[in-house]
């Protein structure tokens, strides 16, 4: 059941889920008998499994740190491309229950708060910014990825959370997104690269120069993601 | 015969008994409840009609079935053994064989990579010699929901054959008949419950894996994408379609598990 | 063929030890008190229960010899009918009986046919398809009897097979069982508490108290020299065999008896010392029965006295202590015994 | 007894039963000797004396504990409800609580969120009337732990009651004793096994919880951090930190399960 | 308070219909071939097992009534000794028989104290911290007894109670039984395959052929009018009420007996009509009891005549065909009746 010498294999961070799934499909109505097989997942279990030996392709993740354990393991046809960006702010529950203004309420015992965990891309952003603002977060939860945080707010067990532009934009009906000026601190770099040993390296090519093109630049700012 | 019986013994039901058990049921149906009240039925349609909605509660059903099938192949011998041999180290193994219950799934499935991955411990071997690959296939996601399924078909058999009478195995045994013989023919039949609960926990443990077989198998629509990983998806990008999903999968193993018991237990005495 | 046996079991409270001969053909009854230790020695010769100590050989075949060699039971020719039956609660009473023939390779359809001669024999065909849970239990003993019978065992090992049954089942399934061991050439051990079954259906006796050998001998050797109060009580009984010509049997230890039920061939009859009764001249009336006999030894008991007579047949009495006084018996003295017709049972030998 | 009653039923092993047993055996223990062959031992030591480790194992160790005495409380009486009343729909509350066996675990804590919670069904009133606020508290884990495990005991517990032989329930209502009664002192005794075999597979179950425990209690440390969650989020930055984590979790399991198999077992008859 | 019951239960190839009275103090015995349908008026009056139709009242308490009203098993006030004992594996000898004891609220050390006393009484008090799988099958029902009684119930169910007991211990269990039923206010229904069994510890007699009454009426009635031949061979007993003075009986209907086993104080005494002989003249010898008889009826069946005789006390005899051919008998014929001593046996009435 190997792929078809036709299919180019995507392994993308779950944050790219939508962009990526209407990438797939453009590509393959410009390359008719091309197929894009995506599989998303976490950034760093995806690294794990290309590691181990998944057949992949092109490899998209949420941070440079994963990039770099493919760099540093299996290895990249040439050098990651950063091509998409994302950054922090606040989401707070639908008419702002909790009056969150900005990064300084995080620091209220009141409110409940929930972030990413450190150990996650977002965590570790986040930890840039109550830096830069000094504020030192009194978080109730720490949660595992930026999808968790964001649930949490939308049941409204949270008064904030600290997320990507993104995630507000893909969940608008039921969150809002408040601004603040130190999101500008910790920009998250999305990079995306062709492996060493892709079975179809041709069409990974083609397929990384079309999330690189303005066609790809737009999908992805529909989302919220900004051009590096 | 059996609604007789039930109706005869002891008399009223104990509130001791009744209300820790109502307790119980609320504590379980009411989040699910809630789920249903929840849910955005309007999109139910919507959803049901996608094709790879379609696809992974085909491939969830049939994927979760296989792996029923290979722990009832092993697993039902494998309690036997824990229960009526007298291996040594019973007690060890027996603990063993549960661990897989206790490993978060997600290390479950690393440990998978790590012994069957193209460069696994056995996995390079059966590349090299056979050229057979099994993560990211729906083999790999068979082997992955068996692998944590399993036990609990193990310890629900076992429990079922230490609380049978053995001296029916005796007689058995008196009539000539072989170990082989005696199992199929007389312990079988005497632990069906047992074989039916334990399944069914096996079942909806496999139709309900995520962590191992995402892990192990991958997320490619079509091939190894299950319910529970189309749910993971879809929580990145629609929660309400997520929650839709959820409720699908829910209906059709409530529907599918009616089904079966009413098969199974009414054919039993 | 003969087996042979040295059974030792050691338990808690309680430790067997039993030599056992059965000879090809014979049958044995083993005889005792409630936890004699006669399902322990059944178990054991079934392989269900492995011997503390000592062997059970048939022929020179060893199935058991601690330590060292063990035979499961699975692969001994036997067939057992266990105390509480242990139905198979799955299946029909006829695929109980046909399960032993279909475990040693017999095709079902065979099985199941061989299966409702067997059921027929103990007269619950029409109960062929019922479960175990719907037998009362004296269907049940005889659907367990019928299994254990129906592999054609080597040995024959049955715990009080007919101790539920109804008076009259009991007689025909009595009847069956004794006419299926006078043919069968195996051996054949049962337990049973009923002294009339023993000494009907079995060649010797084994009593068994308290896990070891009290007495053992043929049903009339015991019968005519009790060796303790328990055993007399238990199997005190006249016991003969002879050929009958229809209500007449002429006796093989000489004399004649007449029986009620009429027969054809060889038979035992048996009547119990208290049907004796003794007359200083031949009575009138009812008793079919009067012949001469003299006194060869009197033994006291509890309560009665036991007078062993020499005759044609030699017989044995129970009297009160009074009639002993009154009729003064000493040895040699002649006597007239007369037992009732009514009194006396007849089986098939 | 044992010992000798199990010897001497049936003979050799037959191949027939022995080989997919020990195929079984295998396949349940070679992937865990796989990631005990790639654990780095060398960073055992050093990743036992940090603190959070130790309070998450305390944490997991109690959590799990008190979720599984939960379950039993409700559970067994739940299961004897299903078993031995003559409740109608029976058939389907039956399969009803399988369900959360087949719910993705996450979707599980969406669920017990909806709820349970602070705009929950019923947990906007356990806020407002008495200030009680489940999520993000250990008593939150416990919650989701016991939701999530309580399935595997009720129908573990529910295949022992069917098997077992009602008629000595019916001897013990002849002696006088009332529902509750016979439930303790006769029905409770025979299902023991069954009962040990549902609450193994309860506890390590709710040891091994990950999905709802997160999404219901959250994540912090020393509160709601138990082991599989430290697991994923160690996997996320030091995948071997993660695998040193979960052999520390299997040992600490097997040899909870080893010590009490042997103090339960050994007590049975 | 008398036990009034419509019993009918309908099942796929069975049903039973019983009328049954039970007054109070009295003790009931059911007798009946295997399937006549014992166990399951057992079970119905146990509450096990709901009637399809008709009624169970105790005084003006109603049990169960179809449709409607069911007591179940846990409240009525009864004993029950199941035909396969169904002891509680996981529970001593002592926690079983305690078990009912400790179900009604007493307290442990009391229960215990209580029960150890009713294990004495059926003489197990020495395994009474055995586990039921340690037990032999006699010793085993003799716990299941124990456990019955021990509650002191109302209505006492006992499915064949002595069936799995040695002779010895048989006699000392049914002595026991007897005296406590005497003793017992309640109802008893005992389910029995041993006439002897019936006829000495129940005041009457039900006889049940394939879920329907054949017979019913006190031993001795049933045993003077058999209605059917299963009946007459069933139940063939002259049994009599009697004041013992050591060795001689005086007995209510007149007449006096002298028999082995010496007592004191009301008895019964029972034979069987084969143990009495006829003769035209006082025959000598030792049989103890001779009296005068006259003819009153003679009755064929199959291979015997069972005559009926006047006298004190009034007697059935079986002979032979030859017998009654040699006697002549016609109803008024005088005859001597005779009965050996060690043929009559004796139970405290
Ligand atoms: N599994 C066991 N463990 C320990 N002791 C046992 C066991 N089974 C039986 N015994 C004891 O061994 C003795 C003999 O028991 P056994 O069953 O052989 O008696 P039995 O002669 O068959 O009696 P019965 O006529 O009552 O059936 C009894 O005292 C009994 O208590
Ligand atoms: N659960 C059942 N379902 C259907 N039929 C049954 C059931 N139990 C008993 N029977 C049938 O009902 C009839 C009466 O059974 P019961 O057990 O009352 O007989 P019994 O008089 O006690 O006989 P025994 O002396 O052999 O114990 C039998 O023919 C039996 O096959
Ligand atoms: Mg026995
Ligand atoms: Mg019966």
């Amino acid at each position: 059941t190997a792929p078809a010498a036709s299919a180019v294999t995507v392994f993308a961070a779950a944050s790219l889920t939508g962009t990526f799934t209407e990438l797939g499909e453009d590509f393959e109505a410009a390359n008719p008998g091309t197929r894009v097989v995506l599989n998303f997942g976490g950034s760093s279990a995806l690294a794990q499994q290309i590691d181990r030996g998944a057949p992949a392709d092109v490899f998209a993740a949420a941070a440079p740190v994963n990039m770099q354990q493919v760099v540093d393991g299996v290895g990249t046809a040439g050098t990651p491309t950063t091509f998409a960006r994302n950054r922090l702010q606040i989401a707070v529950p639908r008419g702002n229950p909790g009056g969150i203004t900005g990064l300084a309420d995080f620091g209220n015992a009141d409110a409940t708060i929930a972030l990413c965990a450190e150990q996650v891309p977002c965590g570790a952003a986040a930890e840039k910014v109550f830096e830069a603002a000094g504020v030192t977060p009194r978080a109730d939860t720490l949660e595992q990825d930026v999808k968790a945080v964001l649930t949490k707010v939308r049941l409204g067990e949270v008064d904030a959370g600290l997320v990507y532009r993104t995630d507000v934009a893909a969940a608008d009906a039921e969150v809002e997104g408040v601004e603040f000026p130190q999101a500008d601190q910790a920009v998250n770099d999305y990079p995306v690269a062709v492996l060493a040993d892709a079975p179809n390296a041709a069409g990974a090519r083609a397929f990384v120069d079309h999330v690189l093109s303005g066609r790809g630049r737009a999908v992805l700012a529909d989302a919220g993601f900004t051009a590096p | 015969m059996n609604r007789v019986r039930r109706r005869a013994v002891g008399g009223r039901l104990p509130v001791v008994l009744v209300l820790p058990a109502l307790v119980g049921l609320a504590f379980l149906l009411v989040p699910l409840a809630g789920l249903l009240v929840r849910t955005p039925w309007g999109a139910v349609p919507g959803q049901l009609v996608r094709a790879e909605v379609g696809q992974a509660l085909r491939l969830s059903l049939v994927c979760a079935s296989l792996a029923t099938v290979i722990c009832l192949l092993l697993g039902v011998p494998l309690a036997w053994l824990l229960a009526r041999s007298d291996l040594p180290g019973r007690g060890v193994l027996r603990a063993l064989v549960t661990v897989p219950l206790v490993l978060p799934p997600v290390v479950g499935g690393v440990a998978l990579l790590f012994v069957l991955g193209r460069r696994g411990l056995v996995g390079q071997y059966l590349d090299a010699w056979f050229g057979i690959s099994l993560p990211f296939t729906t083999a790999g996601v068979v082997l992955a929901e068996a692998f944590v399924a399993m036990p609990f078909l193990v310890v629900s058999v076992e429990g079922a054959l230490r609380a049978a009478d053995p001296r029916y195995e005796e007689a058995a045994a008196t009539l000539g008949a072989s170990r082989w013989l005696i199992f199929r023919r007389v312990t079988l039949p005497t632990i069906a419950p047992g074989v039916v609960a334990g399944t069914v926990l096996c079942w909806a443990r496999a139709l309900g894996e995520f962590g191992a077989t995402i892990t192990f198998a991958g997320n490619f629509p079509g091939r190894t994408t299950t319910m529970p990983l189309a749910v993971y998806l879809a929580l990145e990008t629609d929660p309400d379609a997520a929650v839709v999903l959820s409720v699908v999968l829910l209906l059709v193993s409530v529907a599918v598990l009616v089904g079966l018991r009413d098969r199974w237990i009414g054919g039993a005495p | 063929m003969t087996l042979r046996a040295h059974l030792r079991v050691t338990r808690d409270r309680f430790d067997l030890d039993l030599d056992l001969t059965i000879g090809r053909g014979e049958v044995v009854a083993l005889l005792g008190p409630n936890g004699a230790g006669k399902t322990t020695t059944l178990r054991t010769l079934a392989g269900l229960l492995p011997l503390t100590d000592g062997h059970v050989r048939v022929g020179d075949r060893v199935w058991d010899e601690q330590p060292g060699t063990f035979l499961p039971a699975a692969r001994r020719p036997i067939g057992v009918v266990f105390q509480d039956h242990l139905l198979f609660a799955h299946l029909s009473a006829l695929d109980n009986v046909a399960f032993g023939l279909r475990a040693r390779g017999t095709r079902r359809a065979e099985a199941r046919t061989a299966a409702r001669g067997w059921l027929e024999r103990v007269g619950l065909l029409d109960l062929a398809h019922v479960k175990p849970r719907a037998l009362s239990g004296g269907q049940a003993q005889r659907v367990a009897l019928a299994r254990a019978l129906a592999t054609g065992p080597q040995l024959l090992l049955l715990d009080e097979p007919l101790a539920a049954l109804d008076a009259g089942t009991r007689l025909q399934v009595r009847a069956e069982l004794g006419r299926h061991l006078r043919e069968f050439d195996g051996h054949t051990l049962i337990v049973t508490h009923d002294p009339l079954d023993a000494m009907v259906l079995a060649d010797r006796l084994v009593i068994l108290e308290r896990g070891r050998v009290v007495q053992r001998g043929t049903p009339a050797d015991v019968a005519r020299h009790p060796r303790t109060g328990y055993v007399a009580d238990l199997v005190g009984l006249n016991l003969y065999r002879g050929t009958a010509r229809g209500s007449t049997v002429d006796l093989d230890t000489g004399g004649t008896l007449t029986v009620v039920e009429p027969a054809a061939g060889p038979v035992h009859v048996a009547f119990p010392p208290t049907a004796v009764s003794l007359h200083p001249a031949p009575p009138g009336g009812s008793p079919r029965n009067t012949w001469r006999v003299t006194v060869t030894g009197v033994e006291q008991h509890a309560r009665t006295t036991r007078v062993r007579l020499d005759g044609a047949p030699p017989v044995l009495a129970d009297i009160t202590t009074a009639t002993l006084a009154e009729l003064r018996l000493g040895p040699g003295d002649p006597l007239w015994a007369a037992v009732k017709a009514t009194e006396i049972r007849t089986y098939p030998a």
